[in-house]
């Protein structure tokens, strides 16, 4: 790149030339991801909007589709996913601190947390692909429970609906979280090669903003896909 | 004036001098305010254009005239807005004693049926002076039920019932567009709509193919799909009578209360389930897939012709709006 | 364009470093500009070409040009090209890019990388989309209307989804470094209200494209989603709503205008002041009516829904909200007449740009409340009067602006000044050309020929030729700039810093700029559009 | 900026409060509320989603302006985009 030779010498490294000082190039990435954060809202704020309307007009479907997802795998990677957020935020801390090592450790359990949270969430995929609840030719969901106190058979056509969204929001969810997996596989090789310091952690704070937005995501998918209609039936 | 070169599109229902008396409207509010801007800018341009030794004057701006010139149009704009308003409600509520044309549109064809019982393709026959009210729906992609000279334009959606309306004024013959793009041959979705004198058209109702009323295969579909057996007019039977369902409220079994409207009476063939009737169980066939789209329309007017017509017609064409339903 | 050589003697960013990897590796946003500047003029040219044959088709009421499926292509992918690959990247990401840290005193954009990463982007989205033209195109209309993109176009759907997706990130990572840049890059002194106008106008245009695009994306994912895996998340035979789909991309699609036409008037606030010598009239009500449409123009999307079958009352909310976007517009409008009101005005090329903005603009704005009144829009709704609106403000807007800006900023880019006879004459056969292609199908509107017909009733010729004329007119309109901007690359008088004797610190760094664009760090000390202390110089001609 | 270095105590306590509300989120759902099943999961939904944000994400102790708007601004788009379509789907069956 073409880094200037008058201002090069000033600063570090880490300091990219067109910035005045490490504070203004903080605050512009940080402010930078947040930004992108709330493109990501938009992103998925339009199946939430495609979620609500149909909730609306089928809610027996959603509900019998709602009680067909294993409520244990989701409660689970529920947990998983605040896991990995308190190993983030424990990551930032201990790259605040410099703490090189615990850094690095922390940012690896949040990369197996993440796989984890993957390898749940294939089970719970296989689960449906077998019962024929993918959507498509061989959507087949004549088992379905009907919620307690709707009368008549499931709409198979509506509950083909639910699962073409639980599948488009549980796969982009999944899909930032390999996105997410990635970023952390590379911040924790730079974290390992020791480029953080106290002075300079910003990579490690973005990344864990990211992070946790998709937590938060996931936080909001877990209520609206899962817990649409449990109660026991009559 | 010019035959092959109109410029302005025949005027032939009541509802398009409504549109061209606001589109005037527009026009000369738009023709002023270019003239009135073009007129500043080539002043400002001729008489402040630069000359050697004439500085410019710098203003820094002025509150009130930016107050001024932003509630001005603002309140120009609610009048359009008003004046707009009136005119699409009164399009998108049909008169309830209109006779109704149900129309099925597919990749790139509009096939029509009477309620008398004509099919037409591509053509409507409609009298002068009586209102129609055009019940719509497609077998395939979005399609535009548009006639110009009726200044109407609705589009025609799978999946669920549109409706428009209008009174012919004038006889003739008038472009039918598919404006909605629809595919291949989406400019060749065309057709006509032939306006005739009352007695004319009572003689090509006569002379046309009569299959019956559209209300009369109706019932005999009615009868063929084993609908009566449990759809009893005598006594209850296991399924709601439909008598005077039309156009009623219908108390659903969670709870809501819905209007019986074509759209209402669409669904509960095609997809029983989704509103079960208080009081009822949920035992009727799913008939999605096993009826077409045509068929459907003459179940649903069928059922509406069980309903006694609301008692006293419209009289003439108002602008004020009335509601399409009574309220209960 | 890379190997053209600058004849400048001083350093600059072009003559720093040559080589094709000194370009396709930059993360100077002087050279991702002109990285753009070339990639969008190839699409540009695309889009136009596809336009004549749209045109030439139109000569005669039956198809004889092509057939009936090219016709359909046509048109969709003049649409998308000229949208997605070519306004909407238009004036933000080259003269944006060029300009916003020039003029707010920075080295360099907020995140270089990912400006070049937005560049690439956009080349790989270009890329698709150019394999999906080559291999077949695509016949959805622009608008990717389902249940017809999703279960019965036969094209290229998938492909042309994938690579607006793409295109669509590019467009939101340079929004995002323009905000960040604004927010966090000014230099010293350089308050928000010292700010140019299209900096505020920039600004704005950046917050539709981060809140926006996104809802873009997700919704042709879900069409890209329906096609490929068979989901029904619009799919009317499985309850789906084909509504729901017009919501979400109109959401984005109809603030997509503004996108459009805000940086447009982000050019036309800097030449009316400098070519008025004058600060603009009403600074603070110019620049915050650029916040209000930003925000006001996603509150009324459903107007390009009225007759789609959405309910009467939200039919009268969204009416109504239209309304109010049209404000903030004609307080623009009026604030660029008062200016030259007592200014000292001359007709260079950018000038006679920016009146052919404002006039056309105000008549694609009039014919904008025709839209936005209920009562009228159900009959000229899918008509061509929608299409004549609608180019009166993104080619009679967007690309007026473009232009004029171009010519404007050309100095600056390249260090030369373009021939002034040719520039006007190009400026005066654009704007003949276009208003007498464009002119005409406001009339067929009202008459009623429907858009996307690929033939039509006899009735409709004459205008549908007159139409045709202008396009051929608009054509060479087009190609002459492109000819003698690049004659001018190396034959064009040198430019000095400030040839046009503008306000404004990017004319305070040389023509062309040093790579870190000023060679000490620029320090504001005046307010924004102090013309009273500029002389104007001799390339400004004297009127008589 | 988050310069300000919290104690990772607290950082625990958010953490056991998440994992307390998920279980309660949980297991309400399995209790007959009626309308309220939804309001509660969603409730405690954004209450977790808070916490995230405001400690996990340091925006409580950031002293920077500009993120917060950006987060109510982003929320309050969002809101936009379902109000004003529901407005659509919330009166159809009115015409």
């Amino acid at each position: 790149m073409s880094d200037s030779p008058i201002t090069v010498e000033e600063h570090g490294p880490e300091l990219r030339h067109h910035f005045v000082d490490a504070e203004q190039q903080r605050d512009a990435a940080s402010l930078g991801m947040w930004l992108f954060l709330a493109t990501e809202i938009m992103f998925f704020g339009g199946m939430f909007c495609a979620y609500l309307i149909y909730r609306y007009w089928y809610y027996n479907e959603f509900a019998a589709g709602s009680r067909s997802i294993d409520i244990y795998l989701g409660t689970i990677n529920t947990a998983v996913l605040i896991c990995s957020s308190l190993t983030v935020a424990l990551g930032v801390r201990a790259a605040q601190m410099g703490k090189r090592k615990l850094l690095v450790t922390l940012l690896l359990i949040t990369i197996v947390f993440g796989l984890a949270f993957l390898g749940i969430k294939g089970v719970e995929w296989y689960q449906k692909f077998e019962e024929h609840h993918v959507p498509g030719n061989s959507f087949n969901a004549s088992d379905l429970e009907r919620p307690p106190y709707s009368h008549g058979e499931i709409d198979q056509r509506h509950e083909q609906i639910y699962f073409s969204l639980y599948f488009a929001m549980t796969g982009l969810h999944a899909l930032h979280m390999i996105i997410g997996i990635g970023i952390f596989v590379f911040l924790t090789y730079y974290a390992w090669k020791g480029r953080y310091s106290p002075k300079y952690y910003t990579p490690v704070e973005i990344g864990g903003l990211y992070w946790h937005f998709v937590d938060i995501v996931w936080i909001y998918l877990f209520p609206l896909l899962y817990l649409i209609d449990r109660k026991p039936l009559r | 004036m010019f035959d092959n070169f109109p410029l302005w599109p025949i005027r032939a229902s009541t509802g398009a001098g409504n549109v061209d008396a606001l589109f005037i409207f527009l026009l000369a509010l738009s023709a002023l305010m270019c003239a009135a801007i073009f007129a500043m800018i080539l002043v400002f341009a001729t008489k402040y254009r630069r000359r050697a030794g004439v500085k410019a004057e710098q203003i820094e701006g002025s509150s009130a005239l930016e107050i001024t010139w932003s509630v001005i149009p603002m309140a120009i704009f609610m009048v359009i807005f008003a004046w707009g308003a009136v005119i699409y409600f009164h399009e998108r509520t049909p008169p309830r004693d209109a006779s109704e044309v149900y129309v099925v549109a597919k990749q790139w064809m509009w096939k029509l049926q009477h309620q008398e019982g004509p099919r037409e393709i591509n053509e409507l026959h409609v009298p002068v002076g009586r209102d129609v009210k055009l019940i719509m729906t497609s077998q395939d992609v979005i399609h535009s039920f548009y006639v110009p000279a009726f200044r109407i334009k609705q589009d025609v959606l799978p999946g669920r019932y549109t409706t428009a309306w209008f009174r012919a004024t004038r006889p003739g013959v008038y472009h039918l567009f598919c404006s909605q793009y629809c595919g291949t041959m989406h400019s060749g979705m065309i057709g006509q709509v032939t306006v005739m004198e009352p007695a004319q058209y009572e003689a090509w109702l006569a002379g046309g193919i009569t299959a019956g009323s559209l209300a009369a295969s109706g019932d005999s579909l009615f009868q063929q799909l084993g609908c009566s057996t449990c759809h009893r007019f005598d006594v209850q039977g296991r399924g709601p009578n439909l008598v005077g369902l039309f156009g009623h409220p219908v108390h659903l079994e969670d709870g809501r209360t819905v209007i019986a409207d074509e759209n209402y009476i669409r669904q509960c063939i095609l997809s029983p389930h989704t509103n079960i009737p208080s009081g009822f169980k949920p035992i009727m066939p799913v008939f999605q897939g096993l009826v077409s789209e045509e068929q459907l329309t003459a179940l649903v007017a069928y059922i509406k012709s069980l309903s006694p017509p609301p008692a006293g017609g419209q009289g003439g064409i108002s602008l004020a709006p009335k509601p399409q339903y009574p309220k209960e | 364009m890379a190997t053209v050589a600058i004849a400048a003697e001083r350093e600059n960013y072009l003559n720093q470093e040559y080589g094709i990897r000194s370009w396709l590796l930059t993360t100077d946003h002087k050279r991702i500009a002109l990285l753009y500047l070339a990639s969008i003029t190839f699409f540009f040219f695309v889009g136009g070409f596809f336009a004549l044959l749209i045109r030439l088709e139109l000569l005669t009421p039956a198809g004889h040009l092509v057939q009936a499926d090219t016709y359909n292509k046509l048109f969709s992918m003049h649409g998308q090209v000229m949208i997605f690959f070519f306004l909407i990247p238009s004036i933000p990401a080259v003269l944006g890019n060029f300009l916003v840290p020039l003029m707010i005193g920075a080295k360099d954009l907020a995140f270089p990388r990912i400006n070049l990463l937005s560049w690439y982007l956009y080349i790989i989205a270009g890329t698709i989309y150019v394999h999906c033209i080559v291999t077949g195109g695509v016949d959805t209309g622009w608008t990717f209307y389902t249940p017809f993109s999703t279960a019965f176009s036969n094209t290229r759907v998938i492909e042309a989804g994938i690579s607006i997706f793409i295109a669509g990130f590019s467009s939101i990572l340079t929004g995002l470094n323009f905000v960040v840049t604004v927010h966090r890059m000014r230099a010293p002194g350089m308050t928000w209200s010292r700010l140019p106008l299209f900096i505020w106008a920039m600004y704005a245009t950046s917050i539709i494209q981060l809140l926006g695009t996104p809802v873009l994306a997700i919704t042709l994912l879900l069409v890209v989603f329906e096609r490929a895996f068979n989901l029904g998340i619009f799919d009317p035979t499985r309850g789906g709503d084909p509504l729901l789909f017009q919501h979400l991309f109109w959401f984005y699609s109809h603030p997509a205008v503004y996108i459009m036409i805000l940086p447009a008037m982000a050019v036309e606030s800097e030449v009316v002041a400098c070519f008025t010598r004058k600060r603009i009239f009403g600074y603070n009500f110019v620049a915050m009516s650029s916040i209000a449409i930003a925000v006001f123009g996603f509150l009324v999307w459903a107007h390009h829904m009225f007759v789609a079958g959405i309910s009467l009352y939200s039919a009268l909310i969204f009416s109504i909200l239209s309304y109010l976007v049209a404000v903030p517009s004609a307080i623009k409008v009026f604030n660029w007449t008062a200016t030259m009101y007592k200014g000292s005005i001359s007709f260079t090329t950018p000038m006679l740009y920016a009146f052919g903005f404002i006039g056309l603009f105000t008549m694609g704005g009039l014919t904008g409340l025709f839209l936005a009144c209920l009562g009228i829009d159900v009959h000229v709704h899918d008509t061509y009067f929608v299409i004549a609106h609608f180019h009166y403000i993104m080619v009679g807007g967007a690309v007026m602006g473009y232009l004029g800006g171009l010519h404007f900023w050309w100095p600056k880019i390249s260090g030369r000044m373009y021939p002034e006879g040719w520039g006007r004459l190009a400026a005066l056969l654009v704007f003949a050309g276009f208003n007498l292609t464009f002119f005409p199908q406001f009339i067929l509107g009202y008459m009623g020929m429907p858009r996307r017909y690929w033939q039509y009733p006899p009735e409709f010729q004459v205008l549908n030729v007159l139409s045709t004329a202008g396009s051929t007119i608009l054509a060479v309109g087009y190609v002459l700039p492109m000819v003698y901007f690049l004659w001018s690359m190396r034959y064009g008088k040198i430019a000095n810093d400030n040839p046009w004797g503008a306000a404004g610190l990017e004319w305070k760094t040389s023509s062309p700029p040093p790579t870190f664009n000023f060679k000490e760090a620029p320090e504001v000390t005046w307010e924004a559009y102090n013309y009273d202390e500029i002389p104007a110089p001799a390339e400004v001609p004297v009127e008589r | 900026m988050s310069e300000h270095v919290m104690s990772s105590k607290l950082y625990y306590t958010i953490w056991i409060t998440l994992m307390c509300l998920t279980v309660i989120t949980a297991a309400v759902s399995f209790v007959d509320l009626g309308p309220f099943n939804t309001i509660v999961a969603l409730v405690i939904a954004t209450i977790k989603a808070l916490l995230v944000v405001l400690f996990f994400m340091h925006v409580k102790y950031t002293s920077e302006k500009l993120t917060k708007i950006v987060i109510v601004s982003a929320i309050f788009w969002l809101f936009l985009l379902l109000a004003l379509s529901m407005a659509d789907y919330a009166t159809r069956f009115l015409s």
